[in-house]
């Protein structure tokens, strides 16, 4: 990733400015009108270049949803999802091209995040290929390669052939392939063992630190989103009811979303001591 | 309560085909006792669980002595099975959506495992199941009783199920990871609802899960289980405070908690290296030393057994003393 | 809602037809192109064609055609035969008590010997028994209908002499001469259709006691048989009610078929004819009777699915 | 007995279990009978087009009714003393041709609808499987008896009518196929680095689908073969110079009655073909299906 990019400045590269988002619903009576979702609710968010940041909130609470606007696969019905400061909706298809190769993503499953009948080489070339992006390409593999930690035997196998934690370095690596400037990551560990979630975890921080990446973070664990994140949303019912330090949250949570989430969380020393259930 | 354990599991093995699963396990969980099994996927713990139910899926065989209610389970036939099932030994699942029958009314699903095993008639049965449903602190009980499951909420489903599980007063409920597939926020209100029931009743509690927390909050031991065998066993309180095994402890360090959090962003997570091996591809010796930071030739060779005492581990090299990690008090 | 539910597939019922009256219609007019032509055959004289297109106000635009035909039908004018002038709907209705008793009754006994094999061989899957009657299902589905009925005629009309090889004693006769000329026909739709559907049951009712809600039920204290007949089965009553929807087209093609085999005077010996004659109308209106009947069984399947899967009720 | 389906447990249960195993027997029993039975027919159809014994429209009065077994006259000859073997050879033709025809044509309609109603809004999808559901609800005999009545008979014919009747019902499962996939967290990934809506489903979701697409194909070429003899044997299909096994059979019952032998061969020739076809299907499903292979290898 080049110099400039990494430069650090006040502005946002991600932003979502006042956005929302309704769907229409089923009837749930003959002569009714269709009922309205409010799924989310005038929402700002934003990420700064090189900046860690995290979005919880129960299932349903509208976190999806905006991760959905946050990487241009829905359009909001009202607001603006900017890139750069522009408006993704209205962009030239140049810029428009810059933002699909400047936001990538990493989602919950690994085994589903892998076209089973392609290798794992032609998987990661695929967004340079689909980008027209020139240059080197298997050096570029190479260099993602060693960034997630993989060797190159990797390349010619297909994904069944991993397992979870591994499958899930891989999908880092492609969403690296075309130097994104932001990587969202929808419940990136979740749907993995215990004893590898935590590398999953110290390898975005790394790559936060070391590539200066803009990282946004999903997930329903406070716990997990702390650890990674410097700046944490709570979300509830199509809003954002606070943001601030994780640390804040923890031990002055404001609202009730936020202290539902805190409460909610187990921990082995409260387990023991017996106060865990109380 | 009786002396008799609620469970006594005597060299478990799961077979299924020219592979071992489960590769001789035992505990023991006295009557009223409250255990936890933990691991990761692969480890061997639900097909523990399942064995102890008799329901492992077809091809899968227990071999080894599980004495439950004075009988070894492992000999009885299905109807004898049967006839225990949601009597004395019951079991929670994982996801309660699919584990509710979609075209039955909770309330009827309810008093069927009542009728079953308390022969007793349809109007009794209702009635013992709506004070089971009242008891499990449902909103508008009557409703409840009346709905079908895709008409809940997830917590309570789960509520449900315990309603069901709970029904007969059993010796022993299994949960595996009873918790999993609910809402963070709704996980904790089911567990305190599980804890609370099965300390009324006396019942002993087989909790399954991969959560360390959950069997520090709710269980008196913890068994760990790696590749198919238990390799540390002992009191909650000493093996989460002063681990033996460099599994355990390795679990216990890479949990992110609220300490963490203090150091933002300043210090690593600390992690296992390596990943859980497949069951057709298990390394010689103990099967953790592809991972262990302590291992040696004698590791690599020879598999560990547990040793005796109080606090038992499967290792060469145990550790010693206490945590002085954040992660422990 | 449940009302809710009804009327769309309601709306639905009625567009479809619709839709395949309009198809049946112009397909005929389009690829038959002068049906009086196509009538008359090719010797006809062109006075000849036009004065049976006035006569049958064939002369008049499509629409106009169209709009007659279906009021017609609404109203049980199904139009005449062009040759014979016989009122098709009398023709159709002469016909009845031979098709429905044989389609009837071959569609219950495949369903009264499918369903229990079909959940027998589920049951038993990965056992012999159960891989035999699954092999005994999947030889049965290959055979064709037609070759079952000859079959069938060679080994109890011919060879044992039991029973008619083919022909029809009107129920008016003899009500015991009409079961007995019923008797093989029946056996040889039932049977064909028997195998397909108990192929469908075994996958139906397998699927089903792989789902966790069965294991649930084992585990609150069902026996495996209990599990399979309280749960599994009412759960696999889904996919098999929507199944015999299907069928239904099936049994109609076979209901044809056989009536051919056995020389039964029925509907579809009705339409044959017609078709080799090119009754244009007589076909337009009784393959739309016939599609209608299918669409109606189509709803009530419909509608019972809604009343067996309460989620559906809800769902709308 | 339920089957070894671990899915929803944690347990990683090896695919070798005993169950899987027979499972796993049976399935290569059935690919192999199928393939062997599937294979002789291919190639009799196929030698068919350079060789048969005689002409199977050749009347030969003094060797009428030749039992089987018959010097020159294998499997006999028919009332008008016409070899049956050929017959039976040519009519081989007529049942391949058909009933890839049929299968082929639907399968490639079918794949177009069904992927289009897969991977469009919702007004595109509705509108496309509601007239499936239209087109499923006429039976194909009734289709194949309307042209009969207005285009005539013939092997055309009969493609046509299969292609109305099977192209719905290869939509569906085409698009619900095609819906999994398209579920599938590389999609979106794909979506994400600019893949287009074209490219996604020729390089991501018709390689994953194409163990459905090729055991339909074999179902439906099986229920093909039934369809077109069925409709040889009421004479609303081929007819002679063309031959067709259904027509041997109508021929055999009406010139000499319901008891004659050669009722016998023409059955036997459909029952063994689309058996093998079915068979070939089942084990295809068995062996293309990823659950039973297991995902680590």
């Amino acid at each position: 990733m080049s110099a400039d990019v990494v430069t650090r400045s006040s502005e946002p590269v991600l932003a979502a400015c006042g956005v929302t988002q309704t769907y229409r619903l089923n009837r749930a009576r003959l002569f009714e009108k269709r009922p309205v979702l409010t799924a989310l609710d005038k929402v700002d968010f934003d990420v700064r270049p090189g900046e860690a940041v995290g979005l919880v909130g129960e299932s349903g609470s509208g976190k999806s949803t905006l991760t959905r606007l946050l990487i241009g696969i829905e359009a909001p019905v009202s607001g603006v999802v900017t890139f750069e400061g522009e408006d993704v909706g209205r962009m030239t298809a140049d810029r428009r091209h810059r933002f699909r190769r400047s936001v990538q993503m990493v989602l919950q499953d690994p085994r589903s995040s892998l076209d089973p009948r392609m290798r794992v080489g032609t998987a990661l070339m695929e967004p340079l290929r689909s980008l027209r992006i020139e240059g080197d390409h298997r050096a570029r593999v190479r260099t993602v390669l060693g960034q997630v930690g993989l060797d190159e035997q990797a390349l010619e196998k297909y994904p069944h052939q991993f397992s979870g934690g591994q499958l899930q370095r891989i999908a880092i690596a492609r969403a690296l392939m075309p130097e994104p400037r932001v990587l969202v990551a929808d419940e990136p560990v979740s749907a993995l063992d215990v004893s590898i979630q935590a590398q999953v975890l110290n390898l975005l921080r790394d790559l936060v630190d070391e590539l200066g990446l803009s990282l946004i973070l999903i997930a329903h664990d406070l716990s997990v989103v702390a650890y990674t994140t410097s700046r944490v949303s709570v979300m509830a019912s199509g809003r954002i009811v606070e943001t601030g330090r994780p640390a804040d949250l923890f031990s002055r949570p404001g609202a009730e979303a936020t202290r539902n989430l805190v409460d909610a969380v187990l921990t082995v020393r409260d387990g023991i001591a017996g106060t865990a259930l109380a | 309560m009786s002396a008799v354990p609620a469970v006594q599991v005597r060299d478990l093995h799961v077979r299924a085909g020219g592979l071992t699963a489960v590769r001789g396990v035992s505990f023991t969980i006295p009557a009223g006792g409250r255990m936890g099994l933990v691991g990761e996927s692969g480890s061997g713990k639900t097909l523990t669980a399942l064995s102890l139910m008799g329901l492992l899926p077809v091809g899968l065989r227990a071999q080894g002595e599980i004495l439950h209610d004075g009988v070894d389970v492992t000999k009885l036939s299905d109807a004898q099975l049967s006839r225990r099932r949601g009597r004395t030994l019951s079991m929670v699942f994982q996801d309660p959506l699919s584990a509710l029958n979609p075209v039955r009314r909770v309330g009827h699903q309810i008093a069927s495992v009542i009728r079953r095993h308390k022969g007793v008639g349809s109007n009794e049965a209702g009635q013992q199941a709506l004070s089971l449903v009242q008891q499990m602190r449902l909103p508008r009980p009557e409703r409840i009783m009346h709905a079908y499951p895709h008409e809940l909420s997830g917590g309570q489903r789960q509520r449900v199920m315990i309603a069901m599980a709970l029904a007969c007063y059993p010796q022993l409920i299994i949960a595996d990871e009873p918790t999993t597939a609910l809402d963070v926020t709704v996980q904790k209100q089911v567990l305190r609802l599980l804890n609370e029931a099965v300390s009324e009743r006396g019942c002993g509690l087989l909790m399954i899960t991969h959560d360390l927390p959950i069997v520090a909050a709710m269980c008196e031991t913890v068994a760990v289980m790696y590749a198919g065998r238990i390799v540390e066993m002992g009191p909650v309180s000493e093996v989460f405070t002063a681990p033996r095994h460099p599994y355990t402890r390795g679990l216990l360090d890479s949990q992110p908690t609220m300490d963490n959090i203090a150091i933002d962003g300043s210090s690593r997570l600390p992690s296992i290296p390596g990943m859980v091996p497949p069951l057709d591809g298990l390394p010689a010796g103990c099967a953790f030393h592809p991972r262990c930071p302590r291992a040696d030739d004698r590791c690599r060779r020879e598999a560990p057994m547990l040793d005796g005492g109080g606090r038992r581990a499967a290792c060469w090299h145990p550790l010693e003393g206490t945590l002085t990690g954040t992660n422990a008090a | 809602m449940l009302l809710h539910y009804v009327l769309r597939r309601l709306a639905f019922f009625i567009g479809a037809m619709f839709i395949a009256s309009v198809l049946i219609f112009v397909l005929i007019r389009a690829a038959g192109g002068n049906v009086a032509a196509v009538v008359l055959g090719r010797d006809a004289s062109p006075e000849a064609i036009n004065a049976l297109a006035t006569e049958y106000g064939l002369d008049r635009p499509w629409a106009v055609q169209y709009l007659d035909w279906i009021t017609g039908m609404m109203g049980g004018d199904l139009g005449q035969s062009f040759r014979t002038g016989e009122s098709v709907a009398d023709l159709v209705v002469s016909r009845l008590p031979i098709s429905v008793p044989l389609a009837g009754a071959g569609l219950v006994l495949a369903i009264l010997i499918a369903i229990p094999a079909g959940t027998y061989a589920a049951r038993n899957a990965g056992r012999s028994s159960g891989t035999l009657i699954a092999l005994i299902s999947q030889i049965g589905i290959a055979v064709p209908v037609f070759w079952a009925g000859v079959l069938l005629s060679l080994l109890f009309g011919v060879q044992l002499g039991w029973l008619p090889t083919g022909g029809w004693t009107p129920w008016n006769v003899s009500v015991l001469g009409a079961i007995q000329s019923l008797v093989l026909p029946v056996l040889a739709l039932g049977l064909v259709m028997a195998a397909s559907l108990s192929r469908y049951v075994r996958t139906a009712v397998l699927d089903v006691m792989n789902q966790d809600y069965v294991r649930t039920a084992r585990a609150t204290g069902m026996s495996q048989t209990r599990a399979l007949l309280t749960v599994g089965l009412p759960n696999a009553a889904l996919p098999i009610v929507t199944f015999l929807g299907l069928l239904i087209a099936e049994l109609i093609g076979g209901t044809v078929i056989i009536e051919t085999v056995f020389s039964l005077p029925g509907l579809s010996r009705m339409i044959l004819s017609n078709v080799a004659a090119r009754e244009v109308i007589v076909v337009q209106s009784t393959v739309m009777l016939i599609i209608v009947f299918v669409m109606f069984v189509n709803l009530v399947v419909d509608l019972l699915y809604g009343l067996l899967d309460p989620r559906i009720r809800v769902a709308g | 007995m339920p089957q070894a389906d671990t899915s929803n447990q944690n347990a990683t249960v090896p695919e070798a279990s005993p169950h899987r195993r027979r499972r796993r027997r049976i399935s290569n029993a059935s690919l192999l009978v199928g393939l062997a039975l599937t294979s002789v027919f291919f190639i009799i159809a196929l030698v068919s087009f350079f060789y048969v014994p005689h002409d199977p429209n050749m009347p030969d009065v003094r060797n009428r009714l030749l039992p089987f077994g018959s010097p020159g006259h294998l499997f006999g000859t028919d009332v008008l003393g016409r070899d049956i073997a050929s017959q039976l050879m040519v009519g081989a033709q007529t049942s391949l041709l058909v009933g890839v025809g049929g299968a082929a044509i639907a399968l490639v309609l079918g794949t177009i609808a069904g992927l289009a109603a897969a991977s469009s809004g919702k007004l595109v999808d509705e509108t496309i499987m509601r007239g499936a559901d239209v087109l499923l609800s006429i039976p194909g005999i009734v289709t194949a008896l309307v042209l009969a009545a207005t285009i005539g008979s013939g092997a055309g014919t009969t493609i046509l009518a299969l292609t109305a009747f099977f192209t719905p019902s290869f939509t569906r499962v085409i698009r619900s196929a095609a819906l999994t996939v398209l579920e599938e967290n590389y999609i979106t990934a794909a979506r994400l680095y600019g893949r287009d809506r074209i490219f996604i489903l020729a390089r991501h979701v018709v390689p994953n689908i194409a163990g459905v697409m090729i055991v339909q194909f074999t179902l439906y070429f099986a229920v093909g073969i039934l369809v077109e003899s069925s409709l040889s044997y009421l004479g609303v299909g081929v007819s002679r110079p063309s031959m067709s096994w259904g027509l041997i059979l109508n021929e055999a019952q009406q010139q000499v009655g319901v008891s004659s032998p050669l009722a016998m061969w023409p059955g036997l020739a459909i029952v063994l073909v689309v058996l093998g076809l079915n068979l070939l299907g089942d084990g295809l499903r068995d062996v293309l299906d990823p659950k039973l292979n297991g995902r680590r290898s």
